[in-house]
């Protein structure tokens, strides 16, 4: 492929337009996904993308790479058996909140751990817009949701900081809102060698917004800018003023060898 | 590039289009107005500094720049 | 009058149909003592793509709940309309949004500006309730009064008189 | 409490209400449509119930928290849809092997996979029966309409706590987002069957040991009753123990339990003539359009009947064997490629024929359809 | 390499070891006793072979991951057992919609449950069958010995690649911890079935459209030709699609295209006379009991013969139909209630009666036990 | 119970001699927790206990208390049922390191996020004994077990920081060696309101220190002592000391109210 | 000589009996052309429990792979001993390890001091071996030579003159 | 308590004992030796302390102290 490659080379045209409701954070993401690949110019035939079920697993079906929409949760065990068959593949999963960290937990520190060259991209709308709204693991304390009516009594996941306990190679928080930063954020992923994660914050003013005192995607945009704040800012901060906000930026970038690099080498003596 | 060119036109494709408001609401140049549906319409393509911010943050693919290079 | 009655009510997910579907069986079951079911088809909940909801209504036992013959059928949306006007009996009455269908039949179909009334009135939202009030015009399965009080239920209160106000507006 | 009533509402709220009226108190589950809806009734009301509602995170922790909160003397329950039942299967082998009660809603959607995740289907039957590893019995219902969701919701428990076994509400999304009247129980009505409990001093109390029934009495953790529920081989006590004499005797006593209880579970409802000419015999959604067909063919003067199956585990072979002394041929109409056929035709076979009406793609059966398979039936009987 | 030689091995190793012969480059597992020398030999062997072995966090994702590397065009596989394969179960759901190769050997110990780890069973077959939700097709073949294990996992993997289906080995306990000669097959004689490529040019090509053998040809992920899989209902693109056409012809699809290909999956072995008064009907370990017991009987002067069911599913229903014509009775010897009797049963009823002996206890059923269950069904055709 | 209780009260002396291998590490912990519970004075018959399948799954057989020896890798998840079915029992869960972070990965950050009332006690013997030695989440990188002979080509877990990052209200790491401090700590886990974690670094002498030169639980408990150092200690070192060492003690204390109390607070008006 | 052998290695994990059984399978298999299957029972892995080796030697074709009517049984502990005693021919040699297990058949019961010996010898772990002495002593389904080969691919380089000696010492 | 009591004899449970070799190893007071099968025998009783370690070590409940006050 010679000829630079655009944003909507990786976009199933016939698909549009998109199923998400207005305002819906799912197709930002999308948006800044594909102006990535793009300036990448990683041509889509090299490109996988595993989805889980949700509102973001539909992600597939308007994208024209390779697709592997699976179950719900386990985009990253689909994608770590696609990447360790073919490692010239750009394999992406893309994750919502309740796949990645609620049924998928478990894929999702392990593969951290095991540190497979895959990019993880995680749309977190703090519940399940799929299936009417209900919280997941990133719903924060006390706030509504379909199946938490008098407020969730549990505290949600901190994604980046249990991949980084996990031992991902890179990690990174972004928002609808940050839109060029997580574009260049998600560029860095995916060169990233290793487990790589953005996790971007993305309104659901359908169920989200609308339980919670924002009821459009503007509300909810605003919301996000009010919270963020950059890492650098971050360490400034009082313990009761962090626990306000919410840090958008790079949060780990480290360089340990990948799951196969480390098996090559091990078995490299092996014939 | 990016701000080097000028904006010519902005083009809204109402049928991707979901009249989220998002472009509106954070253009800082208030390039944007509505109609009586709501929907996004340009009213001001003058104060466009070609940011793309509303490109990118339109959640539905419906906003598309025209430029000329004005280099 | 007619004994039973097979109503579908179908657009896209979003447009309230199973909400005024929900209204207008609980008119006639809870408020009218009548047998009545309200059964649903939907896609991927709360986005788009097509929804309905079938209401039946009758003296007597309801076996099958979902509108088998439809007597009556609002389409707001081409695709909505396309599922039915091809199966459904000649004498199925087909009441569309006139702002987005293109009617497909010669006979029975009855076109209306549901979009645009809607925001004339205040709000798309309202578009529910504007079926409702052709629902009742067209059909008389259940009294108004036993509508609205349905919707009450329904309804948020503070959005409550606008659509009182559109289930009347075909109506006066 | 929204009790002794008439309420007009779906098979999936008329579920949770009917468990909350049964007694429930714990309710664990992932959502999954189209079941969601009574996770959400049971996150509204489980506090005014004195009970606890939570949200696991996958379908495989809700049947274990589910297992847990009833071994600790809690009536509990959880509901789910295909692909979460299929994530339940292992855990469900050892409610089944620990003999603990609970109950599972599994509203069917159209499969396999995800499917038509919004659509319904009937095709979940054999995987109820057959799902997890290794010899097991299994008790399923199969609602109709939200009465009978009502209903059999609360036999469901009732059956769960008398034989501890799980017992599978098998709903389908029809059913389930159907709405119409359900006139619920009020405490005094409701038949309120509980696990029936050791009476002996502590000491002698043994957690695994069979009553003449085959059922043994159960305590509660917390109790000083001691309980060891296990998913290895176990004995009497309840701990481990490998030797083919008791691992023989605890998979027969499995099956004879529910094997003995059989005319207390296994449920049928009649529709029209029993001896009609042509018997249809359906469940769940499909029951209805059948009735409605079977109304239809009587008025053209045919000599048509219908046999609804309400317990489908056990099979109610016996019921559907004293068709064959009068019915000249069956037919049964299902949202799948022949599950329950296969199974009526097993016991039909050599006496009469039997005729598959079969839709899979996501549509419901129309009573119009049953007809037409009614009427070929017919034809093909007169030549 | 170890080829074209004999080994003095057990039947978890033939598999792994025939695995590698046919091609596999990719195992991903998570250990269960009684499948573990499996994934033992792919760590040690795998890197020798040029391919990858990972032990996953669980069952779930070991089987996502073997569909994951299939689709990536490489030969893939994983072991387990019982508990393992129902965890299993939707993503099994998931490789047969989305017709991935790939083969799953599963080992069958003595559930339900945990039951005895390390005890031989035979009571998954109906789970291997309706296992996962939603009508599906499956194949599952049941090796006997050590040799067959190797030959079957070849065989499995073959018609895995042929048919776009999961391929279950369902091995036992038993055979897979006995140890005894196999005989390896050179890369020569070795008959190695590829999924059929496209050939059209990459713009054309339609990654769900059958051929006339109803089986889309396969492109792997990182070609031009674009492959998109996926667990919801899907048209010829890959992509999703509600339609009700869409959905039916789908289901319809995947059963026809196994359906049309029966004579070649199927497969029975014919051990003594076939148009003997009793047949026995066996396999997997118990079939090699059943061997001695029909050795033995012959000694002693019986009309007895052996039927050796190698593939499990589709059911070898015609084969078995065929021993009515001759046969005077049917004896059916498993370690489970059942399960394989009763679909024997189903063909023969009305024909010949079926006697089941069965073993649940954990231990081997053994020669002398055939011989004398046969002993006793002599006795009742004579009376 | 006014009488004194004493280890053995929690006993199934029936079961015993214990099945486990010779100087393996489970039976010391169950020392130390049976220990613990009696020091506690917490009568038998208020404790339950929830296994999953391993070698120290096999625990439930040998106690006396209440158990339920469920699947593996759910030990947790049955707990939480258990916990909130009757607030007022004591319940542990008790698994190895296959159980609480391979398989069970997923329950155990959900249940720390959560922050049930349940104590957690982790045997980490860096491999699956039950099945015969192979590599689990929590071998270290480059050991070699029954399926990495060439060496495990995935870094381990740090469970413990994986459980700080999930939420656990208490985190605390122990040996089979440091028998007096295991016993306390546990004390303190049981006494936490929240979820608490107890990891133990356990021999598996037959196994994972037979194939990395460790081949007697002499040898074990001498590497254990070798590498422990305290969290005070940790502070004082180099980075690259650090990567040799392992911290043990207490690691996290917090007090975050239990999802029960929230739960209770957040529907006490609903009636 | 007899053509078909069926032998049965029990004691209890730990103690090398399936180990055992492969070399002497693979004694008759390998290293003597004939046919051998060998079939194991176990416990949990590794940890105590009834562990068996069944080895079937035979000229023929073996259909079934297990000792169904053993002629020998190496008995290392009472339990292993009681699973046997009570349902083998009366013809079937019960050798067992006196320092453990007591006999309770008159005839065909011999007892040796096997743990002692082993200790003796150096290490409890040369039970095995000593107990592959024993099956050659009583038996000889295979011949030593063989049984020292496979022996060989068995046992670490170091510890094999150790478990030759073993084999050894109650041949001499 | 502990030091504080003297221990008069130390009870070795041969019948739960695996012979690890623990308690041998690591008591600091080399109170225990080994017999011809490697099973601890107390050699030195009067070197010990009644630190219990030994006791809390054993992985198979197989060491008993048995003290007398001396307070
Ligand atoms: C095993 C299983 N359980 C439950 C579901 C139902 N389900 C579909 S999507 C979803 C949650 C989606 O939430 P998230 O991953 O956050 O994505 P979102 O819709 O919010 O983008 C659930 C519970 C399922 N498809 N499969
Ligand atoms: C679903 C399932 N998969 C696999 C197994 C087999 N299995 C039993 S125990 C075990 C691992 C045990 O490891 P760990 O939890 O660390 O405990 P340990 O034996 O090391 O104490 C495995 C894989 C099982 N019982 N169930
Ligand atoms: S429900 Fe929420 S997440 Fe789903 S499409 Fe709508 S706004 Fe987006
Ligand atoms: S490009 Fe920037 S300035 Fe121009 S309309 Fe868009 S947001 Fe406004
Ligand atoms: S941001 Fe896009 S979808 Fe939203 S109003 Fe503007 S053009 Fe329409
Ligand atoms: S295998 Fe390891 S963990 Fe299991 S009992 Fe033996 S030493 Fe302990
Ligand atoms: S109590 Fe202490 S000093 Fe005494 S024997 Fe035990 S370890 Fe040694
Ligand atoms: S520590 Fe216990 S098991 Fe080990 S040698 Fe000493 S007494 Fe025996
Ligand atoms: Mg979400
Ligand atoms: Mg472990």
């Amino acid at each position: 492929m010679s000829q630079k490659l655009i944003f909507s080379d990786y976009l199933a045209h016939k698909q549009l337009p998109l199923m998400w409701c207005a305002g819906c954070g799912n197709g930002v993401i999308l948006r800044a996904l594909t102006e990535a690949l793009a300036e990448l110019n990683i041509p889509p035939h090299k490109v996988v993308v595993t989805t889980g079920i949700g509102c973001f697993g539909k992600t597939d079906d308007y994208m024209s790479t390779h697709a592997c929409h699976g179950t719900h949760g386990r985009a990253l065990a689909f994608a770590t058996g696609i990447k360790l068959a073919n490692p010239e593949l750009t394999v992406l999963a893309l994750m919502g909140d309740g796949d990645a960290t609620t049924i998928g937990g478990n894929h999702f520190i392990n593969t951290a751990r095991r540190n497979v060259d895959i990019t993880a991209i995680v749309a977190n709308n703090y519940n399940y817009g799929m299936t009417g709204g209900q919280y997941s693991a990133t719903t924060p304390i006390r706030k509504v949701t379909t199946t938490s009516p008098y407020g969730t009594a549990e505290p949600g996941f901190d994604i980046c900081e249990l991949a980084k306990a996990a031992g991902a190679n890179f990690v990174a928080r972004s928002t609808s809102y940050h839109v060029v930063q997580m574009k260049k954020l998600v560029m860095e992923a995916i060169t990233k060698k290793g487990f790589s994660l953005v996790e971007v914050s993305s309104p659901c003013p359908t169920y989200f917004g609308r339980y919670n005192g924002m009821p459009s995607a503007v509300n909810m945009l605003n919301w996000l800018k009010e919270v963020s704040v950059s890492p650098e800012k971050y360490q400034t901060l009082s313990e009761e003023e962090k626990e306000k906000v919410m840090v958008v930026g790079k949060l780990v970038d480290r360089n340990k060898p990948d799951y196969l690099t480390v098996y090559k080498e091990l078995t490299a003596a092996v014939k | 590039m990016g701000e080097k060119e000028k904006v010519v036109a902005i083009n809204i494709n109402y049928d991707y289009c979901k009249r989220c408001g998002i472009c509106i609401a954070f253009c800082n140049r208030e390039v944007f107005t509505t109609d009586e549906f709501e929907r996004p319409v340009v009213d001001n393509l003058d104060r466009c500094v070609n940011c793309k911010l509303c490109v990118l943050r339109c959640p539905d693919f419906a906003i598309r720049l025209e430029v000329s290079a004005s280099a | 009058m007619k004994k039973k009655w097979q109503i579908v009510l179908a657009g896209e997910g979003g447009q309230g149909m199973i909400v005024a579907g929900v209204a207008l069986a609980e008119a006639a079951a809870v408020f009218e003592g009548k047998n009545a079911t309200q059964a649903q088809s939907y896609g991927i909940a709360s986005r788009g793509g097509f929804s309905s909801a079938e209401v039946v209504i009758n003296e007597g036992e309801i076996f099958f709940p979902k509108a088998e013959e439809p007597d009556f059928v609002l389409a707001l949306t081409q695709d909505a309309y396309d599922r039915f006007y091809h199966w459904v009996s000649p004498e199925c009455l087909i009441v569309y949004d006139s702002d987005k269908v293109t009617s497909k039949r010669e006979k029975n179909d009855i076109g209306y500006p549901l979009t645009v009334t809607a925001v004339r009135l205040g709000s798309e939202k309202l578009i529910n309730s504007l079926s409702l009030g052709l629902v009742l015009k067209h059909t008389q399965c259940v009294k108004r009064e036993s509508l609205e009080k349905s919707l009450a239920k329904q309804i948020p209160a503070k959005a409550l008189e606008a659509n009182i106000k559109a289930l009347g507006y075909w109506l006066e | 409490m929204p009790n002794d009533k008439v309420m007009f509402t779906m098979g999936n709220v008329a579920c949770a209400q009917a468990a909350l009226d049964v007694g429930a108190k714990f309710y664990a589950g992932y959502p999954i449509t189209p079941s969601s809806e009574v996770a959400e009734v049971c996150s509204r009301l489980m506090p005014k119930y004195g009970g606890v509602y939570i949200q696991m995170e996958d379908e495989i922790s809700s049947i274990a928290a589910m297992v847990g909160a009833s071994l600790a003397g809690v009536k509990s329950f959880t509901a789910t849809s295909g692909p979460g039942y299929s994530l339940m299967q292992e855990n469900l082998g050892f409610a089944i092997y620990a003999e603990v009660p609970c109950v599972i809603i599994n509203v069917m959607r159209s499969g396999p996979s995800t499917g038509l995740a919004t659509r319904p289907g009937q095709a979940d039957l054999m995987q109820v029966r057959w799902g997890t590893h290794g010899d097991h019995p299994i008790i399923a219902l199969c609602p109709s309409s939200v009465q009978e969701c009502y209903d059999l919701t609360i036999k469901a428990f009732n059956l769960s706590e008398k034989f501890r076994i799980p017992v599978i509400l098998l709903s389908d999304e029809i059913v389930a987002h159907t709405r119409e009247n359900v006139t619920l129980k009020s405490p005094e009505e409701i038949e309120i069957v509980n696990r029936k409990r050791p009476t002996c001093p502590p000491a002698e109390y043994l957690c695994y040991k069979p009553e003449e029934d085959g059922i043994p009495l159960m305590a509660a953790y917390g109790e000083e009753y001691m309980v060891h529920a296990s998913s290895s081989c176990h004995d009497e006590t309840g701990y481990s123990n490998n030797s083919p004499k008791t691992a023989e005797g605890l998979i027969h006593r499995l099956h004879q339990k529910i094997a003995r209880g059989r005319e207390e579970i296994v449920q049928v409802a009649a529709f029209g003539p029993q001896d009609a000419e042509i018997m249809v015999v359906a469940y769940g959604a499909t029951a209805r359009a059948a009735k409605q067909a079977v109304v239809k063919a009587q008025e053209k003067g045919m000599s048509v009947g219908l046999l609804q199956i309400i317990t489908m585990w056990p099979f109610p072979d016996k019921e559907i064997l004293a068709l064959c002394d009068t019915a000249k041929a069956l037919v049964v109409p299902e949202m799948n490629l022949g599950q329950a056929y296969q199974e009526i035709e097993k016991v039909c076979r050599g006496k009469l024929p039997v005729y598959l009406f079969s839709r899979v793609d996501g549509e419901a059966i129309k009573p119009g359809q049953v007809l037409t398979k009614i009427e070929e039936v017919a034809q093909c009987l007169k030549s």
